[in-house]
């Protein structure tokens, strides 16, 4: 509460793109030392980056909707329930017309989502999560009712689309075969780059450049135009906002509805994932709920949820790939990392956050020395114990939209 | 002040970190990427086993089909019900066979499917549901109906009954339809030994539980049986009670891919639908897959993946079906065997596609082995 | 455009406006010429903010017409109002913390300007003219109160308004600032701007004003001129009966001491600057101790960390002889300390919770509500018998004790809460603003029963913004700038305007200023 | 009357609404509402449906008051979920292994799942109140999490035996059973069904006549009113969730002590998000929670009725789904309105006793 400035405001702070740079370089130093030392190549291979961005693509689509619905002020915890119904769209869409129908489809099923829970949250002023997850529900019975009712007469299963053609993959061709000469060279750091940025530059689909271009797009909306200011002064102070002229209850519902329609998105990119036949019943598996959790991750900014959603997508990506010898290896990068962060403190002169790091680093490495591996059970839930574990560590950092979750009516201000 | 002592710390890494950049690694280990070989030319394989004596395995003698005019069959579907090309459809067809063969007038068969995640009275209720209905015999189809028939069963000890997949119910009334699952996995585990390249093959479990663990054991032994320093790289998507894994074709995609990449060239699921991602990564590398269940190659869902389908386990839960219900109608459930296992073809491989015909004489080899008993095949993986 | 007509820059006439079970404005009618400051009085409750509301579009009247420029208009939202040339800078700031001092001005006037270089070359312009000395790229969160009012009025420059609406401008301000702001207000009525200048305090009034409506009870009771209206008369308007006051009568201090605190401090949070360093008070059985200061310095912090609401990072807090410096709230409470917070709906009460509920908060583990034992039985019969006794002895207007909070007027909520921590015997009352928002009859009633007590033997820690209240209530009064206590004040000698220069540190000394 | 109005009138519309909306999607699907209706209704007095209502309700019921704890201090405990499976698996294990005389037996399951429940639980609890992690974001971690530590536990090499192709725990004895009432052919009522009961008056006196409840439904309201008073946040954030967890613990052991008697692979899950949604619709109020896992109960057993007549048993999925939406809805209009209608009449009693006065004088 305290009024009192913390700095002096006459000066901005880092830049943001200095501090991104450094923690991007940092986590890719680590994690070259750790394939290295331990031998677990698997951690910066293309593959692994590939599987990454696989799974990483609903989970930031989910967490760009939370963004825009809690940027307007809105809580989003309804957005398992679009994606299930985004899934549904785009399988029945997608069957019919094609891919991109797929996408439109999912998009607008998502969208309807989000424009009951604008009803509900901003119309008559429902607590957010209590209708979010009411939305889940109905979101779960509405399609498990229209796909008996719809795709079982064709696909002959109660719980299946029939096939959606998906879209074809393609690579940034002479690029990624350079790189693939770079890492199978086995150059330290160098291979590890060549592995991760090869990656992202093959099997690649529209949708993987429509996710990745969203984030820089809603950076820009939301922070360099109007439209954006109007709507994040609505999760910051909508009586503010509304003594301005600004249309806050509009504003609310467009970021509900886009909310709702990128989660959308992101079921119809589960639905036209590689490897997929269509619409498949609980092939969300809780997704919709991780990309949430991606975006807290990432202080509801575009950036930090990109960053959520692929720690959990790499995370996700290794454990199945690589199984519990690699999720193992993570744990010396962990190692590392608690040490890195230990000295940065010691130099920043904050002995307390310093001491918890080099404890929480010994303690890892004292897991890493006394296992062989990491066994399946915990390994297959390792991105969930990350969040948890980072969440622990980071969440008193976090800056959540001032008048986010809170009861806005018109003309109540004083 | 801080910003530069930030700056100087993160040159400091930057800079000895580039020192070792260019060192080549030690690559002593398994080589990721690229699909390299690793040790192709090594894959030392064993001849198939010589016929036993008495010739070539002979199924055990056929029961002439009986008059089912006069049944009333209720069968009831675990999760997925008719469609889910997978046991429960294999039920169906059993049923239907049935039908067409026995003369089962299909006015007189009921089927009802269980929904996910649901409490054993469900379950319970929807056996007592077809009892009420005069429906006899009954079949339950999938172990999870275990507890609720033991249930029923006793409750109505007039009723026949039979389920699928599990034999921990003993009552009089109840007739367990098991499979030996690990003997067909065995077979497909020598057909992947014999057609890998690289001498490393796959396996991708859907859920870590014991009935999945069956089909990698059977595969593992069949492959070792072939090539005994054959690689099998074992992967399940999600650990036992989360059955998400049997639904998440994306994670099938990925795990699946993951093996490829590391040098395997064929492999098996045991996966559900999740085995769609499986399928779909093999065509991606193009290498090949060993489908399960059902004939997968003819599963018309999978056509565009089926060139990478060299065969399938088969588990001929129709033909458990069928045969139990040619016993019921012949008031003999004596003749049924205690487990459908290769020597009564409930278990097998498929052979569409005509992608393991140069390899059938091993595979019938193995096959007469394992009836003779000569080979034994484990039910549990053995690391 | 009739030329006559547009002598008038607003001219409001017979607006009406309900809400559940109150008129608020009730047939007003109000005329500002072009070029002046027109003063709008009226007492809190008065129904001046819900009639400047009107004026901006952020409500709408139930009856009555607005005119602007003596042109017809009916103001749908504030677009509506600021599109016809009026703005409006808000007694509560209208500021997101967490965007960019720029982005608070631009919003929603991203259309003039865009929100590119032109813009920021303009906003750069209007902060020279009212002082604003910082990065419009910072998050108005690292601002101060003064600079974060200099931006509310950038943003309504911003828009071109020609006619400003001030809500009291100055209750945040001391005395130094007000006679800036003012000297803002007169440059730029010589350039054409028209002021609509609500407050209370009439002396600024009378300083400032051209002409002054007088609006009580939701009706406007007259215009005066300021250059002949003396305060009393216009307060005598206000009130419509005589002015009530807060001056104590003779000394009841004693020598027992009811609250010690020494070297107070509270760190700020993460590495900021302290919020408290170094604070020493005694306050003593029967005496009324004043805390003066400008808002923000550190007085709800003080008060805070001796409720035990906020950890000390280290010092003692005593009362009556004992240590209390690592007791929880609750203990402090049971030990006898009552507390009326700044703002009762966020502080005080459980607004949807019925009134004999509100009896228990504070209060939940002693007689009369708790039947105390393990389980912590709660009373709820002698809950109500006791909130009937003070709706009875602090004449809060309701129905009944079973009536939500929420359904109370101001005053009377507050009666509640002042009855309520006077329940019990309290050592010591701590007192944060106590008759903020409240009516002029609920003023008095709270001032005569702080009195009352006082001259049982409580000790009280008075905070207030207003200096009145507090020269008149005070024994001794200490006030506090940047989180210490600077200076020493007799309520007997000092004035308002002493007491100001104090609490800017613009006296230059931290020594007593009498 | 008024009272009667807003406690009664929100979930009467909203049932109505909503299987006014199940009508509509049947008659576009070509099934009938009538019949799909009746079906269900006579469903209730078949086999031992009615009982399995009683007993599902009485699982729903404990989930959602575990829920309602929470939610009456504005928590969001999702984790109910992990809560409880983990919470049966433990005390499924643990009483496979203990040999005890009978109550003692039963006894000690139930506190161990109480404690497997309030510790997990916990570890959000003291996230919440010493990191400031949201407890909605790791209470879904949690869940997560639990699965594989679920899945770990019953491995065949830790505390598993192999059933078949399932895999369950050890099995209890027979002294760690909770015996039910057995109504013949129409079923068994489990014994937890009481203990469901007596949880539900333990929560509404807790919360009506204890300090506890007062402080919980006070940092409910305004969480710094109750800290001004004296509340400390930090402490109920930590003991209301513990609590919820407590009684999460519970929910998994009707079935596990009534029926099971062991966990297994296959035992049930999404209780507790069934939990979330009767909390919902009975407005944390113990009757009212009561009346809500009872219409969920009979939605869930009576809708096996329908695969007889060929309507799609989803419908009900969406009967569940749009009730919870529409009875927050309404809940919240009723609220409103009851709100404003109190302050105008406050206002008008205040009046007339001013007018009143103004007379006498």
């Amino acid at each position: 509460m305290s009024a009192a400035p913390q700095s002096d405001p006459r000066r901005p702070r880092i830049p943001t793109w200095v501090r991104v740079v450094s923690v991007v370089a940092a986590g890719v130093v680590i994690l070259s030392v750790t394939a290295t030392l331990t031998g677990q190549y698997q951690l910066t291979s293309r593959g692994t980056t590939q599987a990454a961005v696989l799974l990483l693509l609903p989970i930031l689509f989910a967490g760009l909707g939370g963004l825009w619905s809690e940027r307007a002020g809105v809580i989003n915890i309804g957005l398992e329930g679009m994606m299930i119904l985004g899934t549904w769209g785009a399988a029945w869409a997608g069957y019919q017309w094609g891919p991109w129908a797929a996408v439109l489809g999912g998009i607008v099923l998502g969208a309807l989502g989000g424009l009951l829970h604008a009803v509900a949250t901003v119309t008559f002023n429902v607590n957010h999560i209590v209708s979010g997850v009411a939305i889940t529900l109905l979101g779960m019975g509405v399609t498990k009712y229209l796909s008996t009712l719809l795709f079982e007469p064709i696909s002959q299963n109660p719980r299946q689309s029939p096939r959606v053609e998906a879209f074809n993959t393609f690579s940034v061709q002479p690029v990624a075969d350079s790189l693939a000469s770079v890492e199978s060279q086995q150059r330290v750091l160098l291979s590890d780059v060549a592995g991760l940025l090869g990656g992202l530059l093959s099997g690649l689909t529209p949708l993987v450049i429509i996710g990745f271009a969203l984030v820089p797009i809603s950076y820009l909306v939301l922070w360099r135009t109007r439209f954006g200011l109007r709507l994040r002064s609505c999760g910051e102070n909508p009586v503010a906002a509304e003594s301005l002229g600004v249309k806050v209850v509009t504003y609310k519902y467009v970021g509900v509805v886009i909310s709702g329609a990128l989660a959308g998105l992101g079921g119809a990119a589960l639905t036209l994932n590689p490897g997929q036949l269509g619409y498949l019943e609980g092939q969300t598996g809780g997704r919709g709920y991780i990309g949430l959790a991606a975006m807290i991750f990432g202080n509801w900014r575009p950036g930090g949820l990109l960053a959520g959603s692929a720690l959990f997508g790499y995370v996700d990506g290794v454990q199945l790939r690589a199984g519990g010898e690699a999720v193992h290896g993570l744990l010396y990068g962990a190692t590392i990392l608690a040490v890195g962060l230990a000295v940065v403190w010691v130099a920043r002169r904050r002995w307390r956050a310093a001491l918890i790091a080099a404890v929480a680093g010994a303690v890892v490495y004292g897991v890493y020395y006394s296992i062989d591996t990491v066994p399946r059970e915990f390994a297959a839930y390792a991105p969930q114990l990350v969040t948890l574990l980072v969440l622990a560590v980071a969440s008193q950092r976090l800056r959540p939209p001032a008048a986010i979750g809170l009861e806005y009516r018109r003309g109540e201000g004083d | 002040m801080r910003i530069r002592r930030g700056f100087v710390l993160a040159a400091a890494v930057l800079t000895s970190a580039l020192v070792v950049v260019g060192c080549a690694r030690d690559t002593g280990t398994t080589q990721p990427a690229g699909g390299g070989g690793t040790n192709a030319g090594a894959c030392a394989r064993n001849s198939a086993p010589p016929a036993p004596a008495g010739g070539a395995a002979s199924a055990a003698p056929a029961q002439p089909n009986a008059d089912a005019s006069g049944l009333k069959v209720g069968v009831a579907f675990d999760i997925g019900g008719r469609g889910d090309a997978s046991f429960n459809d294999a039920a169906g067809a059993g049923l239907d066979r049935a039908i067409s063969q026995l003369g089962l007038a299909k006015a007189n068969t009921k089927e009802l499917t269980a929904g996910p995640n649901e409490s054993e009275d469900a379950a319970a209720t929807r056996l007592r549901q077809l009892v009420s209905d005069g429906y006899n015999p009954i079949i339950a189809v999938g172990f999870k109906y275990a507890t609720a028939l033991k249930t029923v069963a006793t409750e109505s000890p007039n009723t026949k009954f039979a389920i699928v997949d599990d034999s921990s119910v003993d009552l009089p009334n109840v007739t367990p339809l098991v499979f030996a699952e690990e003997q067909g996995s065995f077979l497909v585990g020598v057909a992947a030994a014999l057609k890998t390249q690289t001498c490393k093959i796959g396996f991708v479990g859907g859920v870590e539980q014991p009935l999945i663990q069956k089909f990698q054991a059977g595969y593992v032994q069949g492959a070792k049986a072939v090539a005994p320093n054959i690689q099998v790289d074992v992967d399940y998507l999600t650990p036992a009670g989360d059955f998400t894994g049997f639904s998440d074709p994306a994670k099938g995609q990925v795990v699946a891919t993951g093996q490829l990449d590391s040098g395997a060239d064929v492999i098996y699921h045991a996966a559900g639908a999740s085995g769609q991602g499986v399928f779909q990564a093999v065509k991606a590398a193009g290498k090949s897959a060993i489908g399960v269940d059902s004939d997968q190659y003819n599963i018309p869902g999978l056509a565009d993946v089926k060139d990478v389908i060299i065969t399938s386990m088969l588990k001929r839960v129709d033909v458990a079906v069928f045969d139990y219900l040619n016993a019921a109608a012949a008031g003999n459930l004596s003749t049924l065997p205690k487990t459908f296992d290769l020597k009564v073809d409930g278990v097998g491989y498929a052979t569409s596609g005509g992608k393991v015909d140069d390899i059938a004489a091993q595979l019938d080899a193995y096959k007469a082995a394992i009836i003779s008993g000569a080979i034994k095949v484990g039910t549990a993986p053995t690391s | 455009m009739a030329t006559s007509a547009a002598e008038f820059a607003v001219e409001l006439s017979g607006i009406t406006k309900r809400f559940p079970g109150v008129v608020a404005n009730d047939d007003i009618h109000l005329q500002v010429r072009r070029g002046e400051v027109h003063a709008l009085c009226g007492e809190n409750g008065a129904g001046k903010s819900t009639l400047m509301k009107i004026l901006y579009g952020m409500q709408q009247p139930d009856e009555g017409t607005i005119s602007v420029n003596g042109e017809h208009v009916r103001f749908r939202s504030p677009s509506d109002a600021i599109k016809a040339g009026i703005g409006m800078v808000h007694q509560h700031f209208m500021l997101a913390d967490n965007l960019t001092v720029a982005e608070n001005i631009l919003l929603g006037a991203e259309g003039l300007l865009g929100i590119g270089g032109a813009a920021r070359r303009r906003i750069a312009e209007l902060a020279g003219t009212v002082g604003l000395d910082v990065d419009p790229r910072v998050l108005v969160e690292r601002l101060g109160v003064a600079d974060r009012q200099r931006v509310e009025i950038i943003k309504v420059l911003y828009r071109g308004a020609r006619t400003v609406i001030l809500d009291e401008p100055t209750a945040v301000l001391v005395p130094q600032e007000v006679g800036e702001l003012f000297d803002t207000l007169r440059a730029m009525r010589s350039d054409g701007f028209t002021f609509l200048f609500i407050s209370h305090k009439l002396d600024e009034v009378r300083a400032i004003a051209d002409s002054i409506t007088v609006i009580r009870r939701g009706m406007s009771v007259g215009t005066a001129d300021p250059a002949s209206v003396t305060s009393r008369q216009l307060a005598e308007m206000m009130v419509g009966s005589e002015l009530p006051s807060p001056e104590t009568r003779d000394s009841t201090v004693t020598h027992r001491e009811a609250l010690r605190v020494e070297g107070l401090e509270l760190a700020g949070e993460s590495g900021a600057r302290p919020v408290l360093t170094g604070i020493d008070l005694v306050v003593r059985a029967g005496e009324v101790l004043g805390i003066a200061g400008v808002e923000g310095n550190g007085q709800t912090e003080l008060v805070e960390t001796i409720m035990g609401m906020r950890r000390a990072s280290s010092g003692t807090v005593a009362l009556a002889g004992r240590d209390l410096s690592h007791a929880s709230t609750l203990e402090r409470r049971e030990a006898g300390i009552g507390y009326v917070p700044e703002d009762r709906t966020r502080h005080g009460l459980l607004a949807s919770q019925p009134l004999w509920a509100n009896r228990m908060l504070g209060y939940q583990s002693r007689p009369p509500v708790s039947r105390g034992g393990f389980l912590g039985l709660l009373d709820r019969g002698a809950a109500r018998r006791d909130t009937e006794r003070i709706v009875a002895e602090f004449d809060v207007r309701t129905p009944s004790v079973d009536v939500p909070a929420a359904a109370l007027s101001g005053g009377n909520q507050q009666k509640l809460v002042v009855g309520r921590e006077l329940s019990g015997d309290p050592v010591l009352l701590i007192a944060s603003h106590p008759t903020r928002g409240v009516d002029v009859g609920a003023q008095a009633g709270i001032w005569e029963e702080l009195r009352r007590a006082r001259a049982r033997g409580l000790a009280v820690l008075l905070v207030s913004a207003d200096l009145d209240e507090l020269i008149g209530l005070s024994d001794r009064i200490k006030v506090m700038l940047r989180g210490t206590l600077v200076a020493d004040a007799d309520p007997a000698t000092v004035t308002p305007e002493e007491l100001g220069a104090a609490m800017t540190g613009a006296d230059g000394s931290a020594e007593a200023v009498v | 009357m008024t009272r009667a109005r807003t406690v009664l009138l929100p979930p009467a519309l909203a049932i109505v609404f909503a299987a006014l909306l199940c009508a509509v999607a049947l008659l576009i699907s070509g099934d009938s509402p009538v019949t799909a209706l009746r079906v269900m209704v006579t469903q209730v007095g078949e086999g031992t449906t009615a009982v399995d209502i009683v007993n599902s309700g009485a699982i729903y019921y404990i989930a959602a008051l575990a829920v309602a704890i929470g939610f009456q201090m504005k928590l969001f405990n999702i984790g109910i979920e992990g809560q409880y499976r983990l919470a049966a698996c433990v005390a499924a294990i643990v009483g496979g292994a203990l040999v005890l005389p009978p109550v003692v037996h039963t006894l000690v399951i139930i506190v161990v799942a109480a404690v497997v429940g309030a510790v997990w639980a916990g570890i959000a609890a003291l996230l919440k109140a010493y990191r400031g992690v949201s407890e909605v974001i790791s209470t879904i971690m949690l869940n997560f999490i639990a699965t594989g530590l679920i899945a770990f536990l019953i491995r065949p090499d830790s505390f598993g035996v192999l059933q078949g192709n399932n895999i369950s725990t050890a099995p209890i004895e027979p002294s760690g059973h909770f015996p039910g009432i057995s109504f013949g052919s129409s079923g068994t009522l489990f014994g937890m069904v009481a203990v469901a009961v007596l949880l539900g008056l333990g929560y509404w006196f807790l919360l009506n006549r204890t300090r506890f409840g007062f402080e919980l439904k006070a940092s409910g309201e305004s969480p710094t009113a109750a800290t001004a008073g004296g509340v400390d946040a930090r402490r109920m954030v930590i003991i209301a969730l513990v609590l919820s967890g407590a009684v999460a613990g519970l929910v998994g052991l009707p079935e596990l002590l009534g029926r099971d008697l062991a966990y297994t692979l296959t035992s049930p899950q999404g209780y507790g998000f069934t939990g979330i949604a009767v909390a919902l619709l009975g407005r944390n109020h113990p009757l009212g929670i009561a009346l809500g896992a009872l219409l969920w109960a009979f939605l869930d057993k009576s809708a096996l009725a329908l695969d007889n007549v060929g309507v799609p048993r989803e419908i009900v999925l969406i009967m569940q789904g749009s009730v919870v939406l529409s009875v927050v809805i309404a809940y919240e209009i009723v609220r409103r309105y009851e709100l404003a209608a109190e302050q105008r009449r406050v206002a008008a009693q205040l009046r007339s006793a001013a007018a009143a006065e103004k007379v006498a004088s």
